[in-house]
């Protein structure tokens, strides 16, 4: 039994956190969040040289040959840090597409380009405001010609190529700078991460050559990654509050001597180390391409999508006044925690799926 | 049981109706949510002015004072009649609330005679807007820890310090402060209750910005401001005391939340947005959702009702009412997630494209503030515990030592 | 506005009060939940000649003539005394059903019989495990003859007769000691309630008059009564349970004066307080026969159901240990609580009926 | 990351499996569940002892004590090792659980050679049943709250009191004891750690009739028994450091409900439970919280697995442990709350005619016990935030002072 991440992914997880730290403070989530920039170009910049664009991406095509654990120490980093990049749309989902269902050619021209961070990819699934099937896609590819309109596209105004569902199953490749596409940033509930709606008209594109059917795989083997990111931000959360407590004092004594305060934390404690368990087993479940994955990946998705959210309210009350300024860091972490929440689809709709699963093989058992 | 008027309160209400039906403004179909006071412009600010004179010559400024300062004398029920009337036409802000509402009564309880013909007339006329300065960045649920002093200087106290959470500072004439007076006093007999004009020199308003980015409360920051002895209300040493006058006036004023706790507006989302090709409200967890608000939601009203009840018997609701702050902060809270998550993904979006779902992250980030303003989740459950179900209170580690030598932060060994 | 009980309605429920503590200390609920002894027959005598069995019922048919809103304070004091008597299936469901629905002949032939506690009524509407609506009744009346299963039935073991819902829509009136009928007592989840199955075969029966499609206005006229009942037992609990923890001991303070404690109380009370709300809500609306009641009744049949659970859940947590144990009374509440939650029809079913008709009331606005 | 054993940990698990295979007991389907060990009788006994006797004869009796008293030195994780693989197969109750899992290690740590010689050897050999008798009627979370005596007299002890919780005390042959040595000594130094003949004159065993009928407990009397003072572990009014020894190796060996949190069994219910004529399952409401519950079930097994591993690395693991005994606690309640109310109104039968649902009825009646058995939410939730978290320790008032001076209850006034 060895549930945890070995030495050398625990040293990796120092070093990207030894340079977040020092790179990507939480004011550097508030800069892109009070601008205009979508991202922080300076930080992916960064993020490219030390090689965490291509994590996964093999080194013959210019990426680090990582596995998906190592993968995951990063991504919980990058959500310690609230990191303002397009990482998750970039690094875990159109990449891990590309990586995995993509022909020769396509991989040949997409890799080295996502690890050197020079094109930045997103995935194209939604196309209404619901929860419905990811299945449910009407835009349209027939004859190399992408029609449709996705929104919203978590970075699409940012990104250089998009992966898109379609009617036929298909996932299909299209250039975002190309003919056919118009495309527009909308507001975006944490202005750090940004989003976009997109209309294809007759756009040049082609199908991932082993995409078809498989939106619903590329998802689960994207939460897990996302999850961690998520995990990341709960547990910073978590930290900053307890300091919080500790500093503050009411009453002659630190606020977290109270016990109404002690047992909330310890609660939410609790709540983020199952998450914490969940997003293990999920990474267990990608790293090894078990099939147990297709639980593994909604438990992982939900458990750290609930706990983070949490952990951002209970911040923001635990913080009292201060927590419900704009000065004050907890509204970060409110944002991002309900933005990662949904972009890869409600924990409601994870739940459906979730049992869908394990019924299937209690069936089969 | 019934839930209509007593012969008394109908012909208090029609009275009521009369004036406002010849005096008030409609509502508008556009008028908009504003649910912590945040959009207050000088157009604003003239329309409140205008109403609130219109108001006074009427004799609906302030129902529940005494006539001899201009008020009716009116019951507390009636004063609810007249809030539940008022609100069926369009108002301004309540800009006045916090004077009429807690720096009134005050005065009235504890000022001198020549301190109420001060201000008590003016205040009520619209024509001096009054706020608050209690809070203190480092005495916020422990609002007798407070710090900004007071030290005198022949017929003036000299003040420095720092307030927060002043809600309409920027545009108030006058403030009511409490201060320390003496750091050598244990920590509620070292206060005193002053009234200061917020156009004094040294005082400077620094508006906090929200997480929504609105700005309802203000820092108000203290140097070497002068405040006459004549300003002071009560005895040196005594505020407290006057100060719990004016905490027990707030409680009362605080609400739950208003509009954001609607189930209607969440149902008929329910209704609009899809799950798997159908419409929400007929998947069966959104239905059990939206039964759990829509209890919830009208266990509030009802428990208002019975507050309402014991007000038309002339008692006086006592520290239940932090139920419906408690029970509503988070209920309202928990909808609007629950709103934008019906939204899936589309949640993310935060815009006019989006309108259905940009009102409850609206809403998602207004009302952490209001769940904080007036009391945390703990002093609630304290409040009641300690009020309402007589359970012991906190072990105090701060009674009985000079208020100096109260630890205010961590032991930096 | 006066949103409360009149002076004579608390006069009658402080006699009531004191009626039941010197007759009815929970010592007797546990005599019937210790013995095999289905009810209390004594204190069913005494309710009978304190006039509680007739309280809806008018004068002319023996009863007290009394309106809903006393009925409801009697309830409430039946359910802080954890009463073993079938109080909610002969007073509340199986009168109610009969002084609406039944002919004068109906009233003449049951009301006096309820009123004087001779005859113990009862309604036996569910047929199976599940939460199945309660107008897929398969038992079938015909010719005056009913057949069909009925499991479980509330007291169905010592009622003298029934209410029957039907595949035809009727609400039929069976007397269960007469031919055609088979049944046995089932093991209850609170002992001192009973429960049956009831099997009838030809057994004679009669519809009552206006009773056709009426089952679940019934229900509704039933719920609130019960909700009374179960608001008795949930302000009960609450009342033993802060007792003990200002009474107890722990480190040198009482256990109530920790936070943890305070809080976990004060969290319970202010749901108790909240089901208050609503049930009185449905005791307006059922008293002044006003078509709120089919909303009302839901928020009063949740609310109290919910309340009761928590409040005997949390009552044996907060008694640590002896909270555990048989001899203390807490058992009895969270045996009483889940039947009374259940025994109309569980939460669930309720909250999905609110919606329903919150939904129509909204359409047709 | 893997879930599989170090070769080391493998060659350790192929032995163990080895001599199971040989010795144990397959499972058989009609194994009942007895989540408290409420059932022991004298046939039950007797299966017990025989087959702690050819344990101890093949070295599986006690696996972590030294090799010099007949343990095998073995690691944590060879002893979860042992555990997993004796799961496996059918097992009498674990009768033997409290002497082999606190008195032995206390005795091990605290003792004389003569006393290890005197209890060890028969303790591990299962011809002698061991007891733990600390909690009192007024000694809960408090357990050094406690108040029964004992007086030197000569070379006995004289005790007087009560003991309750006692799991066990009706068949066991010894005991473990603290006592009041010193009612004038503060709290903590007035106790005395001893080894009691369960068969003492003077001892009186009561059976605690548990809410579901169970008898897993017991309260104990003590009149006038003599304890030899031979029979003391550790020195006079030291015995708080010890019992902290007991305590320690209680809290490890506590679990959180076993097969109650089986969402396996929750998930058949609801394929064969209707609602509106269709399977539960294929409602949304019953779907989300399915959901909830088996992801809250596997995050607590993998929180298991993280700590599995941390044993496999040769760390001990902490008070993290009592996030398991708090979140699974809750959990196993609410599971089985739900499988009762997906019966409907049939959830009021509780009998051999409705077997799905008794069985969570069952649980729904055995499950409190086990939450508050080892610690209420409340000491859990302290644990985490004080010993985990390292957020201040409580107020307390009970310091410095003689213990009987410490108030016991409210005053009588």
């Amino acid at each position: 039994m060895n549930f945890d991440f070995s030495e050398d992914q625990k040293l990796l997880q120092q070093i990207t956190r030894d340079y977040l730290a020092e790179n990507a403070g939480l004011a550097v989530c508030r800069e892109v969040l009070e601008s205009d920039a979508p991202y922080s170009t300076a930080l992916w910049k960064g993020a490219a040289e030390l090689g965490w664009l291509g994590t996964t991406i093999p080194e013959e095509y210019g990426g680090a040959g990582f596995g998906h654990l190592e993968l995951a120490v990063i991504a919980e980093e990058i959500g310690r840090a609230l990191a303002p990049i397009p990482f998750s749309s970039s690094v875990v989902v159109a990449t891990e597409a590309v990586l995995r269902f993509g022909s020769d050619a396509q991989k040949k021209k997409y890799l080295p380009k996502l690890a050197s961070g020079e094109w930045i990819g997103t995935l194209a699934a939604t196309e209404a405001t619901g929860q419905n099937g990811l299945e449910a896609a009407k835009t349209s590819l027939s004859g190399g010609s992408l029609s449709g309109t996705k929104i919203p596209v978590a970075d699409g105004d940012i990104a250089n190529f998009a992966i898109v569902s379609t009617a036929e199953g298909d996932l299909a490749l299209v250039d975002l700078d190309g003919s056919g596409v118009t495309r527009e940033a909308l507001g975006s509930f944490d202005p750090s991460r940004s989003v976009a709606r997109i209309v294809f008209d007759g756009a040049p594109a082609e199908a991932l050559e082993k995409g078809r059917g498989q939106i619903s795989h590329l998802l689960d083997r994207a939460a897990v990654p996302v999850a961690f990111e998520q995990l990341g931000g709960a547990t910073r959360a978590f930290e900053i509050t307890r300091e919080f407590t500790l500093g503050r004092y009411a009453f002659g004594r630190p606020v977290a001597s109270f016990q109404g305060i002690k047992h909330r934390l310890a609660d939410l404690w609790c709540e983020i180390e199952l998450a914490r368990s969940n997003a293990y087993y999920g990474a267990w479940a990608l790293s090894n391409d078990d099939p147990e994955l297709a639980i593994a990946a909604c438990l992982a998705r939900v458990s750290t999508s609930e706990s983070f959210d949490l952990a951002a309210r209970e911040m923001i009350q635990l913080h009292g006044g201060v927590g419900y300024t704009w000065e004050y860091d907890c509204h970060l972490f409110y944002r991002r925690a309900k933005w990662l929440s949904l972009a890869l689809g409600s924990p409601a709709s994870w739940k459906d799926r979730l049992i869908d699963r394990v019924e299937a093989r209690q069936k089969s058992a | 049981m019934d839930f209509n008027d007593t012969p008394e309160e109908a012909e208090f209400r029609a009275e009521a109706r009369a004036w406002l039906e010849a005096n008030a403004t409609p509502h508008r179909d556009d008028d908009e949510e504003d649910l912590l006071g945040e959009r207050i412009d000088d157009k604003t600010l003239a329309w409140c002015r205008e109403w609130q004179a219109k108001k006074a010559e009427g004799g609906w400024a302030c129902l529940t004072w005494p006539k001899e300062v201009g008020g009716r004398e009116a019951t507390p029920i009636q004063n609810v009649i007249w809030k539940q009337e008022l609100a069926k036409y369009r108002n301004p802000p309540d800009i006045y609330g916090i004077g009429l509402g807690m720096c009134g009564p005050t005065i009235l309880t504890h000022g001198t005679d020549e301190q109420k013909q001060r201000w008590i007339p003016e205040m009520m006329e619209g024509q001096q807007i009054w706020c608050q300065l209690f809070s203190e960045p480092s005495a916020g649920s422990d609002l007798a820890g407070l710090r900004s002093s007071a030290v005198l200087d022949g017929d003036d106290w000299i003040v420095n310090g720092q307030k927060i959470w002043t809600t309409g500072a920027q545009f108030s004439d006058w403030g009511i402060l409490v201060l320390r007076s003496d750091p050598n006093a244990v920590k509620h007999a070292g206060l005193t209750y002053f009234v200061v004009d917020m156009h004094s020199p040294g005082i400077e308003i620094r508006p906090i910005t929200q997480i929504n980015r609105g700005q309802g409360f203000n820092e108000v920051f203290f140097t070497d401001v002068r405040i006459p002895d004549a300003n002071r209300i009560g005895a040196v040493g005594d505020g407290w005391r006057v100060a719990i006058t004016t905490l027990m006036n707030e409680r009362a004023s605080i609400g739950g939340g208003g509009g954001a706790g609607n189930t209607a507006d969440l149902i008929r989302a329910a209704r609009e947005i899809e799950i798997d090709g159908r419409p929400a409200i007929e998947n069966a967890a959104v239905r059990g959702k939206l039964a759990d608000f829509y209890i919830r939601s009208k266990g509030l009203q009802f428990t208002g009702n019975r507050t309402l009840t014991a007000l038309s018997r002339g008692q006086t609701p006592g520290p239940e009412a932090s139920l419906g702050k408690l029970i509503g902060g988070v209920m309202v809270q928990d909808l609007a997630e629950f709103g934008i998550e019906l939204a899936g993904m589309a949640g993310i979006v935060h815009d006019a494209s989006n309108p259905t779902t940009s009102l409850w992250q609206d809403r998602f980030l207004a009302i952490p503030g209001l769940r904080i303003a007036g009391g945390t989740d703990e002093v609630l459950r304290n409040i009641i515990a300690e009020r309402v179900l007589g359970l012991p209170p906190e072990v105090r580690l701060d009674k009985g030592i000079a208020f100096k030598d109260v630890p205010t932060g961590p032991p930096s060994n």
